[in-house]
């Protein structure tokens, strides 16, 4: 019996692993300038942990293996070094993985957090809502119009509540449903929801932050490469949550100017 | 064996007659042990089937369940589940298996029969109070479930209620209403019943243990019951006052947790200032250590049911002791790793990204003292022993994960993922009902008086042990590619690929619930048609095998135990040839 | 066999179109009298926005123009297109119209924009489209409701018992936004892309027309005509930019 | 590890030596100042208040943080009745405690203790009708539940203190009832459970008294 389970967990241990080994299954290239260090994280942790996992079940099968044996006096073996041993190796071990990962993760988590944006960033505020997420661009003027909950329209494509009648500078912000921007350039988002919570994810980014109700939420990235990538809500919002998705277009920079114009002549 | 002693262990009680006092509203901790196990019981089948039905919508969506339409002809017409049904089904999962089954299963099911037994005591500190605490678990129950037959449905705001979705009410969408008033109020009642039987808990361990019994001589399995009772105490006694909060946001229109200037269904709401974030804390203060509530008594149960089995003392008794503690101690400083992209201050990412990870150390020590127990025993292989195996391997695995999420620049990308799901239905989910599976065929003949049937019991566990990790394993995988979770269908780009892994797992989900089945037949089986079993069929050391199977009224038979040892004489010479001694052996006075 | 069923495809074909030829007869002229006119703004309206459908591609992909929202659609010489034009007083009423009136959701757009009906009338709400859609029209003295339709899901058949100008909405897709307009007559018409409306079949008599426009509210006026009669009636809305 | 087990035995032969085996020490409670074994009822009060220090302690915070989170907080005058109706409890306490002194005194002196014991019944309903009073105050100057998060907060708060001060009147009702039973003291359980809670009660009133003066 305990042969089989031996060779059991011997198995699942196994077979799990290759997976992780053989990329079967695996993140999308990353395309953001701090990317590479979650990834690099990533991988150190993969390494720990996976040698702790096989170490682990190894450990277990193996000995569950010599508990079916015959062994006549049970007093006979015992864990080298007794109880101390284990708990010394478990506080070193793991004790010295922690350390590394909170030493490298804590700069890798800055770079993405704790760091502001650069001052000549591009301006974007974001609008998450019930199941969508709408973007708005300054237009000629450089100005954000100001945000009025109560001039929300759906109706009319007033997704912000701005209040162009009597407020300028909101006359020619640009709304869209898809988030453009320049390759290269660095982005400074201001995440505001509409309703509920909600998340900014974007697997390429390697980046993950919550719409919160109420708050002003600063997100700054830079994308490294041209291309269309998925921006989906990972917060539950409500019954359109599996549906809340938009995209993110990252365009050389003449073709950003291009679309631009576009937009702004709309 | 027993020596009559004039110390006063418990009140003296006598058995009542007649099938209310007897069987409903009994004071006897081992008959409201029995209710609390049977309460968790319903509720796991039900859990279990609606984990059915959600996985059967991810991996078929177009798939008609006639008897859905039945359960809700608006939430699945025709048999299809709408999107909001499949939260609504979500929730309750979510919902009935952390509250009603993991917290009730193996923290006030077996704790309630086996404590005081364990410690030598008549009853509990309080039995009226303990049996107001299952009653108002069971009235908890019914307010929940009678979310299933409100006009739009149980709440889609997952069992986490997130503020403002579950504060706003109708206008935030189906299910919101009424339903997240049950909800709300259904956790609220719970609460109190978790207060009151943490409080009975810890007044009997305290109070009424046994003569000799001290409180390093009790079992590994009572320790924990009295570790996540103070755990329980505290963490329920901050979900309460944040549902009561909630539930006047809701119907009071109070602003607890809802911001000014929300617009849902084109209706600007009358609220202002509340913060969303604050709801996040209070619920996660309670959150995360229920995470231990669930988990750390399985661990004492498996680490009392082991040794039995190795028939060897466990390694470093005070060392898996101290671990428990640590973590009781620790669980109340990390419940932030929840909230790194929640919007707060990211300073404090890091700073509870430390206490997560230094958690991992008591847990490292437990798992290894377990594991390095192992090395060099003659082990008898009867299904507990193989549960305490599984719990080993599957508690590894689940804890494994861990290491990742307590990042928060790993976070940033696996959060919300499946690969959260995976890892904490390993760590939390199997790994607890492994404890729970464990203890059941452990105890189950001292409780009914019969042998569990082994060959369906060890046909239970290959299963279950092979299917878990079928259902779970290749959910990390999900999570590494970026599948989020909570969504009722995969409409991404990205996801559409993922939809075999999801048949698969869905697949195996259905074969591993199919092998519940057999535990269930075992269960009813057994029960009336199982072998007797004798006082002590295990030859284990604790003071629950020195009464009889099941032990009478008051535990021990008009006696009051004294204990003379801790319960880690196994491997020794016991006497007339036996390798162990029970907690009452009186040394032999030559 | 074959052959039989070949010399009976004439028949067939012959029998097919002598049904279809039927059906399509022209039906008698209505009796009673008729109010037509046109409805139209001055000043100048807002620029309807270009609706952005990239969330769900199986919608985006059935248009080849963009859509534009329908808040203040206009047309040619400053046209208003739909605006609902009934009799809001002066007819008896009578039983609601046992015919279903329907309303599609197609290319995640509401089709028709406006949807006029009679208090009672039975009301069935189809989705042609690849993705569920969710209905919630935002009814204040009717009872309100929020429902999902996965694709391929059957109609939901509904009414409504009062009159009531109700928003509909999906919340799934925002930019989904029309109106049901409940009333007690059954003569009411909606303006086609040239502003035009008429109401036919009306007994002789003394009626207050209204015109219902969703972001200028009603006008009213009053028209008197006899058994036969056709008379005009125009509406003009003031339009602001903003 | 093969030391444990040693030990134990070895632990095991010395009891069989001497005899007796060692007793439990059963003691295992927050320090409190006590000549005998305390009761079990007292234990469980003991964790009941650590239970609701913390529920209390949870609702301080969120006071905090929702104060600071946004700008919409009113302050407003604490009804003049509420420093009334501190005095009462504290008065109460001091008349438990004769009560309580009186009643060990013994059997001469039980009724003189019966009638202490009724005062402080009495006090304390006063003291929630003085609430009651408090809640009514406010209503009149416009602040309810739902008006500003200051008053949210002081209802909630007063509210939470004046249901467990309920639970405290009911013990010390349900323990006036067991007295007039047994017509002694001696033989009466839950005597020093109940003037433990109440005199809690009466700190946990102060504290947040005092919470409510500083913040609102």
């Amino acid at each position: 019996m305990g042969k089989v389970f031996a060779v059991l967990v011997t198995l699942i241990t196994l077979i799990s692993i290759a997976f992780f080994v053989m990329h079967t299954w695996w993140l999308p290239p990353n395309i953001s300038t701090t990317g590479k260090a979650v990834d690099h994280q990533l991988e150190e942790t993969l390494i720990g942990t996976g040698v702790l996992f096989l170490a682990g079940q190894l450990m277990l099968g193996c000995f569950a293996w010599m508990a079916s044996g015959k062994t006549k006096d049970t007093r006979a073996k015992r864990f080298p070094g007794g109880a101390t041993s284990v708990v010394v190796t478990a506080i070193v071990v793991v004790g010295i993985e922690i350390f590394t990962l909170t030493f490298v993760g804590s700069k890798a988590w800055g770079a993405i957090y704790l760091t502001p944006a650069e001052p000549g960033a591009l301006r974007v505020d974001v609008q998450a809502e019930q199941f969508a997420f709408y973007f708005r661009y300054p237009g000629p003027d450089g100005q954000f119009g100001g945000l009025h909950p109560d001039k929300i329209d759906d109706g009319s494509g007033n997704y912000f509540g701005l209040d162009p009648a009597n407020d300028v500078a909101a006359r020619d912000d640009i709304v869209v449903g898809s988030l453009v921007v320049p390759v290269n350039r660095p982005i400074a988002l201001s995440l505001h929801s509409k309703d509920v919570g909600h998340s900014f994810y974007v697997r390429e980014l390697r980046m993950q932050e919550d719409f919160v109700p109420g708050l002003d939420i600063p997100l700054h990235f830079t994308a490294t490469q041209v291309g269309k990538y998925e921006i989906v809500c990972t917060q539950l919002c409500g019954l359109g949550h599996y549906n809340m998705k938009a995209y993110l277009e990252v365009m050389s920079e003449p073709d950003y100017e291009q679309w631009l114009k576009t937009q702004a002549g709309q | 064996m027993h020596e009559v002693s004039t110390h006063p262990v418990a009140h003296q009680h006598t058995a009542p007659t007649g099938f209310i006092r007897k069987y409903v509203f009994s004071l006897d901790h081992k008959v409201i042990g029995k209710q609390y196990y049977g309460l968790a019981l319903v509720s796991v089948f039900i859990g279990m089937v609606l984990s059915w039905l959600l996985r059967i919508h991810l991996a078929y969506p177009d798939y008609h369940i006639p008897f859905l339409s039945k359960l809700s002809a608006v939430g699945a017409p025709g048999g299809v589940m709408t999107p909001e049904y499949y939260l609504s089904l979500l929730t309750m999962h979510g919902t009935l298996m952390v509250f009603f089954v993991l917290t009730n299963a193996p923290f006030a099911a077996f704790g309630n029969y086996f404590l005081p037994i364990q410690i030598g005591a008549e009853d509990m500190a309080f039995p009226r109070f303990n049996m107001m605490s299952f009653w108002t678990t069971f009235a908890a129950f019914v307010v929940m479930m009678a979310s299933f037959f409100v006009a739009d449905g149980p709440p889609i705001s997952g069992w986490t209620a997130y503020a403002p979705l579950s504060a706003v009410g109708r206008d935030a969408g189906p299910g919101l209403a009424l339903g997240q008033d049950l909800w709300a109020i259904s956790i609220a009642i719970f609460c109190i019943a978790s207060l009151l039987g943490a409080l009975n808990f810890i007044a009997t361990t305290l109070d009424l243990r046994a003569r000799g019994m001290s409180l390093l001589r009790m079992p590994y399995s009572t320790w924990a019951w009295f570790v996540t009772s103070v755990i329980a105490l505290l963490a329920f006694a901050v979900l309460l006052p944040a549902c009561v909060l909630l539930i006047l946001d809701r119907v009071a229109g109070t602003s607890f947790f809802i911001p000014a200037g929300l617009v849902l269904s084109d209706k600007l709401q009358p609220h202002s200032g509340g913060s969303p974030l604050l709801w996040q804390h209070l619920f996660w203060f309670f959150g995360h250590p229920e995470v231990y509530i669930a988990i750390l008594p399985s661990i004492g149960i498996i680490a009392t049911i082991l040794p039995v089995f190795t028939r060897r003392p466990l390694l470093g008794p005070k060392a898996l002791i101290g671990s428990m503690v640590a973590i009781g101690f620790l669980s109340y400083m990390v419940w932030g790793h929840h909230m790194f992209v929640s919007g707060m201050n990211p300073f404090s990412a890091n700073i509870f990204s430390v206490p997560t990870l230094i958690i991992t150390i008591p847990a490292t020590i437990m798992t290894l003292l377990l594991t390095a127990s192992l090395y060099g025993a003659k082990m008898r292989f009867d299904t507990p022993a193989l549960f305490c195996l599984g719990f080993i391997s599957v508690f590894i695995s689940g804890g494994i994960s861990g290491f990742y999420l307590a990042q928060p620049s790993l976070d940033t990308y696996l959060h919300a993922t499946y690969f959260v799901v995976a890892h904490f239905h390993f760590v939390m989910a199997v790994a607890s009902l492994f404890g729970v599976f464990a203890g059941t065929y452990f105890w189950f003949p001292k409780m009914f008086g019969r042998m569990m049937s082994e060959s369906l019991g060890k046909w239970h566990f290959w299963l279950t042990f092979l299917g878990v990790y079928c259902v779970f394993m290749p959910m990390h995988y999900l999570g590494l590619v970026g599948n989020v979770r909570r969504y009722s269908a995969f409409v991404d780009d990205y996801l559409a690929p993922l939809i075999p892994v999801h048949r698969f797992i869905t697949i195996a989900a259905l074969l591993t619930g199919a092998a519940q089945l057999i535990f269930l037949w075992n269960l009813i089986w057994s029960r009336f048609r199982g072998p007797v079993a004798s006082e002590n069929p295990w030859e284990a050391t604790s003071l629950e095998w020195a009464t009889t199977s099941p032990p009478p009224f008051d535990n021990f038979g008009g006696k009051h135990p004294v204990v003379y040892h801790g319960p880690n004489e196994l491997g020794v010479d016991g006497p007339d040839g036996t390798d162990f001694l029970m907690q009452t052996a009186a040394p032999k006075s030559s | 066999m074959n052959r039989k069923l070949l010399c009976l495809l004439p028949a067939a074909a012959v029998i097919f179109y002598a049904v279809k030829a039927g059906a399509g007869a022209p039906i008698p002229p209505p009796a009673g009298g008729t109010i037509s006119g046109k409805v139209t703004y001055t000043g100048t309206p807002p620029k309807m926005k270009p609706i952005d459908m990239s969330k769900e591609p199986t919608c985006a992909k059935q248009h080849t123009t963009p859509v534009m929202t329908e808040n203040v659609t206009t047309g040619p010489d400053s046209s208003l297109q739909y605006v609902v034009v009934y009799i809001s007083e002066g007819d008896p009423g009578g039983a609601a119209s046992t015919e279903t009136v329907r309303y599609d959701q197609r290319g995640c757009q509401y089709l028709p924009h406006v949807l006029p009906m009679q208090a009672g009338q039975v009301l069935q709400i189809f989705n042609d489209d690849q993705t569920s859609h969710n209905i919630h029209p935002l009814a204040k003295v009717n009872p309100e409701w929020n429902k999902s339709q996965p694709a391929g899901s059957l109609p939901i058949d509904t009414k409504y018992d009062k009159p009531e100008f109700i928003p509909v909405k999906c919340n799934i897709h925002p930019w989904m936004h029309g109106y049901f307009v409940v009333l007690n007559t059954s003569h009411y018409a909606v303006t086609g892309p040239d502003g035009s409306f008429s109401l036919k079949g009306l007994p002789a008599g003394k009626y207050t027309v209204t015109a219902w426009q969703e972001q200028y509210g009603t006008q009213t006026q009053e028209v008197t005509i006899g058994s036969t009669e056709t008379k005009t009636a125009n509406f003009t809305f003031k339009a602001l930019p903003y | 590890m093969g030391v444990d087990v040693q030990d134990a035995i070895h632990a095991g032969q010395k009891l069989g030596g001497s005899g007796l085996p060692p007793v439990t020490r059963n003691t295992r409670l927050p320090k409190v100042a006590l000549s005998e074994r305390p009761e079990r009822s007292e234990t469980g009060v003991w964790i009941g208040i650590f239970a609701i220090v913390m529920t209390f302690a949870a609702l301080t915070s969120a006071m905090i943080v929702r104060e600071g989170v946004a700008l919409d907080w009113q302050h407003f005058q604490l009804p003049k009745i509420l420093y009334l109706d501190t005095v009462i409890l504290f008065f109460s306490s001091w008349t438990l405690e004769t009560a309580l002194s009186k009643l060990k005194e013994g059997e001469n002196r039980f009724s003189a203790g019966m009638t202490w014991l009724a005062v402080t019944l009495a006090l304390g309903g006063m003291f929630v009708i003085g609430q009651v009073v408090a809640w009514r105050v406010l209503a009149g100057q416009g602040l309810f539940l739902a008006t500003n998060p200051s008053s949210s907060f002081f209802y909630v708060f007063t509210a939470a203190h004046a249901l467990h001060l309920v639970g405290g009147i009911l013990g010390l009702g349900y323990l006036i009832y067991k007295l007039n039973r047994t017509r002694s003291a001696a033989r009466t359980t839950g005597i020093r459970a109940t003037s433990l809670y109440w005199h809690f009660m009466d700190g946990l009133w102060v504290y947040l008294f005092v919470l409510l003066l500083a913040r609102m």
